[in-house]
């Protein structure tokens, strides 16, 4: 898999790698490139780029506004498309389409990897269409060597965490604790725990999401994890004070 | 027909339709909740102790009345009326909330969250909790919180915390919206008692399973009252649970059964909330489950109209959705208008008051019941009563001593 | 224990009180009335017919609910609700009104008339004149039109007239006077639909009549969920409808029972309408029958108060009168206070809301539980639901939100 | 008995006597007696003094003001026997207490006659008490010869009638038509059979009320009654002018 390669080839080099996540057309595309510009300045590794979605029901409140803005200034699907084939032309990282399953379903499961893939993106994150929902989705995936990237949580038995790395590729999305985006996690015992679990069921590498948002995290995580995602901590740097505030949370995090 | 036999091993699919589309943080949070509905649904004696619970507690079983004044006056088919409305709180809403209650109490959960358009389902919710003693919180659409307060004011009062939700369009998708988030985070010691016939499975079967409590009754009830089968079953349709609710009674039957929605303004318009009934709804798959739903081409929502804020929703029963494509349940829509004449004419002929939602079943019953034999029969859902909708109908009709009313209450207050 | 074999050949008469005093132009129609009523009563298709309408149109038998978290809670005996409340139009009031209904077609009338003070009886009785086809005119001081607006508007959109009395206090005594006025006007065609256990003969025979089928329900009922008859019957007492009725279910059983009156203000304030429970009440006749009435030394009528406007009369039936002086029922009052703390007892603990008026009786059952032993059996009469009251609790207990809803409504209306 | 010999007397000069009414109290006793100087002038025959009742179910919207304005600015029964022992002392009429039973109810039958007959009072009509209710006070007013006033109305049966006739004592007070004091009423051919329905059952002198209210009413009731009874119309006249209305309304009515 082309993904799973990179991120190998990546994890040679640095010890833990970093994903980061834009909505797309929020506050703008004009901004988004911005952020964009950003973090491959800071050598970040992938990024996710959220198609918004009306009914965004796994987000927390910043995503959720961002969702919804950018849904009502007419971002559409095909924006996020046209938008991704410019990044991906552009910039060094990997890119991801992330996003809830019903953008997908409507435009058809062949049209959604034609133009996932047309575009330059290597996977998707769906967090709303389970394992068993998405088998049609994830054969038309391999026909165009796009990773459907899987998540495994706390709550998730060893049984179903078997089921879950056996339908993974790419990545593994461990999802560092219950609730939405853009809480507090405790990086403790438990997710150290819970990374082991994870570990057991899946020989991919493993990014850790929901809560990162400062060294200190990054700290913990490394050895226990390959991957850092930075989500809402990022967005919520740019709100403050857009460029300069990205660059200060960024040398930060990476200091 | 059993609906819920899941022969094809597509459990909680009907059709198409239905499926649980969930974050994987709630997988074993749903798991487990199908588990225990599963053994509930098996053990014969749960039922009966929902049967007993709901005789003792909400007046079950609700009669069946003849509208013998309403059936003359439009000179066709002979008219019956489910009372749904004479339930505790008002509605048929809390035979799902007490069932839900039960399966609470089995799961050894503490605390409850429900989402509420109307409020009746809220109001419910917050009655079930202060029954069985849960922690209770309800998320309501910023918009609706503003339009339904006495609702409100009988949730805060029962002892629930209402949050008003200010995403979105603000109401009820948007609340729904907030209790998955809620329930992500707090699974542990939290059931989410969903309010109607729809989102991931089980909870369809498991809302149609305790609504099916109005079908078994009415079956019994129509054949006594009538001495024959209804030819037409009328239930108005939101999520669509009083419907299948009572469907269910007769779904082997030689029984015409017709799902009404919010028409709203009129097909063309824009605004209304006919999913099957007009053009405008496509399938997707949101809120947990895949159905028609009234989206864009991107699977973006739109936004829906109703005057009843419980047939306000974007999506519907995924059961009815693949009845409806099988030719089962017709289609029809009510729109705003239809229903408040209906209203009238109800009020005065029989002196009854149907909640706005179940006037769209009245409405469609109406209009066709002249053209039907005088030997035929009609059932009408009558799904909730209208107190509670005093606020929309004064505003509809105009009402100017209301009006006033309220002004001088206003000065009262400070204003 | 008959109450109405009249054997001292006083017919119409309770000990002392009770009798005919109306002018002399309706004796004939008073006469009439009571003779049809005679016949009625005799009758057992007559008391058949009545169940059937009741059970089908009002769903009856009401249930009787047993309390678990309140008796838990407060310790004592078991408490166990009979739920009037959730007959059609919200109380025990459509009892009385659908029997009269089928007087009043038996008279072959086509007009009812009624007064209400609440607006529950003129809500219940514009409720069956539309489903009898009668014309309905429901007279109400002024006082309660402005503060029951809810209730006048659906009595208005029932298709009945609601005159606003401007004459005295402008409140329930006022209405009867003007009910009176009309009937002699126009009894040729016109009933009057009394709403409480008072008034001449035979209204609290007629009423009583009417409002028995809650305590033959009742002693049936408790007999099968508490597996005993009860030690205590609590009700409250406005004109002494809901009590009569229930209490005649177990006049012949050891049982204790209790009305439970408007205390207000509490004893002393002038501010109440407890005419037994309260040193303040002695026999007069007024308003047709003789009675125990809230009056000066020269026999005019005194202001009463309460904050349940159902239980705020002058009067009381009669037959109560003559029980309490016989030491067959015992009478207590509760105070505003006691009351609204009751109510949000109630609703918390059980998810009950029940009306004002009834939450007297609860006050008093939750007064007197704690110090009952475990293996006694309470019954409350729950005579109506709290929804309508909603203006009354949301002043009561101050709610803001509540207020500021009603002052965004009224900028909505212009104001 | 002293007023039905009274009342023959003035029969034997007058083909119909009068008998007017006065709410105590109401406007003020000042104003009452100025009304009553002016009946007195008219050569009125009978009066009654209403004692004011907070219920005044049979009367209508102007005795109905009346007794409330009366009763609210204190006006007491007491106040009252007191009013009618100066009338009956300075005017050659005859009086009748007008009032609600619970009146003489609350201050007991005893006093109630002990103190009417002291007054001066020679009747009373009490129209919400029934004959079946009257026994003790009919007896009571016999050993002060009072009057208790009995009405006959058009909706009697002739059973009924008779029952009325044989209680009756002094006169019998017809009421002319269904309803409260203060409407309008027809004089016709309903009223003339029921004025000859009466006497099918009294030989006591018959006076008709309700509704009279002008000189067109005299002259039809002149040889089918003995007296006519003047209420609510005087008090409209008082009402509207004071003393010269109510001089140019009997000087109307009588003319
Ligand atoms: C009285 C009443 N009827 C019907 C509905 C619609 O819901 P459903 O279609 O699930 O029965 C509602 C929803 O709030 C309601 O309150
Ligand atoms: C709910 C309710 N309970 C009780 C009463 C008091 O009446 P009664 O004493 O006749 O039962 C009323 C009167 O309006 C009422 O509405």
């Amino acid at each position: 898999m082309v993904l799973e390669q990179y991120l190998r080839e990546r994890l040679q080099q640095k010890d833990l790698l970093l994903m980061t996540h834009v909505v797309c057309g929020y506050p703008s595309f004009e901004d988004n490139w911005r952020e964009l510009e950003i973090m491959a300045e800071f050598g970040v590794d992938m990024v996710e780029l959220q198609f918004p979605f009306s009914e965004p029901s796994a987000d927390g409140p910043l995503f959720v506004k961002a969702n919804q803005e950018a849904v009502s200034s007419g971002v559409r699907p095909t924006d996020c498309f046209e938008f991704m084939r410019k990044v991906c032309d552009h910039f060094p990282f990997k890119v991801l389409m992330m996003g809830y399953y019903n953008t997908a379903f409507k435009m058809g499961h062949d049209s959604f990897i034609q133009q996932l893939s047309a575009a330059g993106g290597c996977g998707y994150i769906l967090p709303d269409l389970p394992v068993e929902e998405a088998g049609e989705l994830h054969q038309l995936s391999k026909t165009k060597e796009l990773a459907p990237i899987v998540l495994m949580t706390p709550t998730n038995t060893d049984a179903r965490l078997n089921v879950l790395g056996a339908a993974a590729e790419g990545f593994i999305y461990a999802v560092a604790r219950k609730g939405v985006t853009g809480g507090q996690t405790e990086m403790g015992d438990d997710l150290k725990t819970f990374l082991g679990r994870c570990k057991q069921y899946t020989n991919l590498p493993v990014a850790v999401g929901f809560g990162v948002s400062q060294k200190a995290d990054l700290d913990f995580l490394r050895g226990k994890a390959d991957i850092a995602i930075i989500g809402t901590a990022a967005l919520k740097a740019w709100k403050m004070g857009g460029e300069d505030s990205l660059r200060v949370f960024f040398s930060d995090l990476l200091s | 027909m059993s609906l819920f036999d899941f022969a094809d091993g597509r459990e909680g699919y009907y059709g198409d339709y239905g499926g649980t589309f969930l974050p994987e943080i709630l997988a074993t949070t749903v798991e487990e909740l199908r588990l225990c509905f599963r053994g509930c649904k098996e053990d014969p004696t749960f039922w009966a102790e929902f049967v007993e619970l709901m005789r003792t507690y909400s007046g079950r079983p609700t009669p069946v009345s003849y509208l013998e004044n309403l059936s003359n006056k439009l000179g066709g088919a002979r008219i019956y009326v489910k009372r749904e409305d004479l339930n505790h709180t008002g509605s048929h809403k809390i035979n799902n909330v007490m069932g839900q209650g039960l399966i609470c109490k089995r799961l050894g959960k503490k605390r409850v969250i429900a989402e509420t358009g109307a409020g009746q389902h809220g109001f419910a919710t917050a009655t079930m909790a202060a029954r069985f003693g849960f922690d209770c919180k309800i998320y309501m659409g910023a918009v609706d919180v503003a339009r339904q307060r006495p609702n409100v004011f009988w949730m805060e009062n029962l002892g629930a915390e209402v949050m008003a939700v200010q995403d979105g369009q603000r109401t009820l998708k948007d609340a729904i919206n907030e209790c998955l988030r809620d329930w992500v985070t707090n699974m542990a010691d939290t059931h989410y008692v969903l309010g109607t016939a729809c989102g991931p499975h089980p909870f369809p079967e498991m809302v149609s399973f305790f609504q099916a409590i109005i079908g078994k009754e009415a079956r019994q009830q129509i054949i006594q009252e009538a001495g024959k089968l209804p030819d037409r079953v009328f239930a108005c349709v939101g999520g669509g649970s009083n419907a299948i609710g009572i469907f269910q009674g007769f779904m082997d039957d030689n029984v015409e059964l017709i799902g009404v929605e919010a028409g709203g303004h009129g097909p063309g318009s824009g605004l209304h909330a006919a999913r099957l009934a007009y053009d405008d709804a496509s399938v997707g798959v949101a809120q947990g489950f895949k159905t028609y739903f009234l989206q864009n081409n991107d699977g973006n929502m739109l936004e829906t109209h109703s005057i009843a804020a419980g047939l306000d929703y974007i999506g519907i029963n995924p059961i009815l959705s693949d009845l409806w494509e099988k030719d089962r349940v017709r289609f029809e829509a009510a729109t705003d208008e239809m229903v408040r004449d209906t209203l009238k004419l109800v009020m005065r002929t029989e002196g009854l008051i149907p909640a706005l939602e179940s006037t769209h079943a009245f409405a469609l019953a109406v209009a066709e019941a002249p053209k039907m034999g005088k030997d035929e029969v009609i059932l009408i859902n009558q799904s909730g009563r209208g107190d509670k909708d005093i606020f929309t109908v004064a505003d509809t009709i105009e009402d100017d001593h209301w009006k006033e009313f309220i002004k001088n209450k206003a000065v009262e207050y400070g204003a």
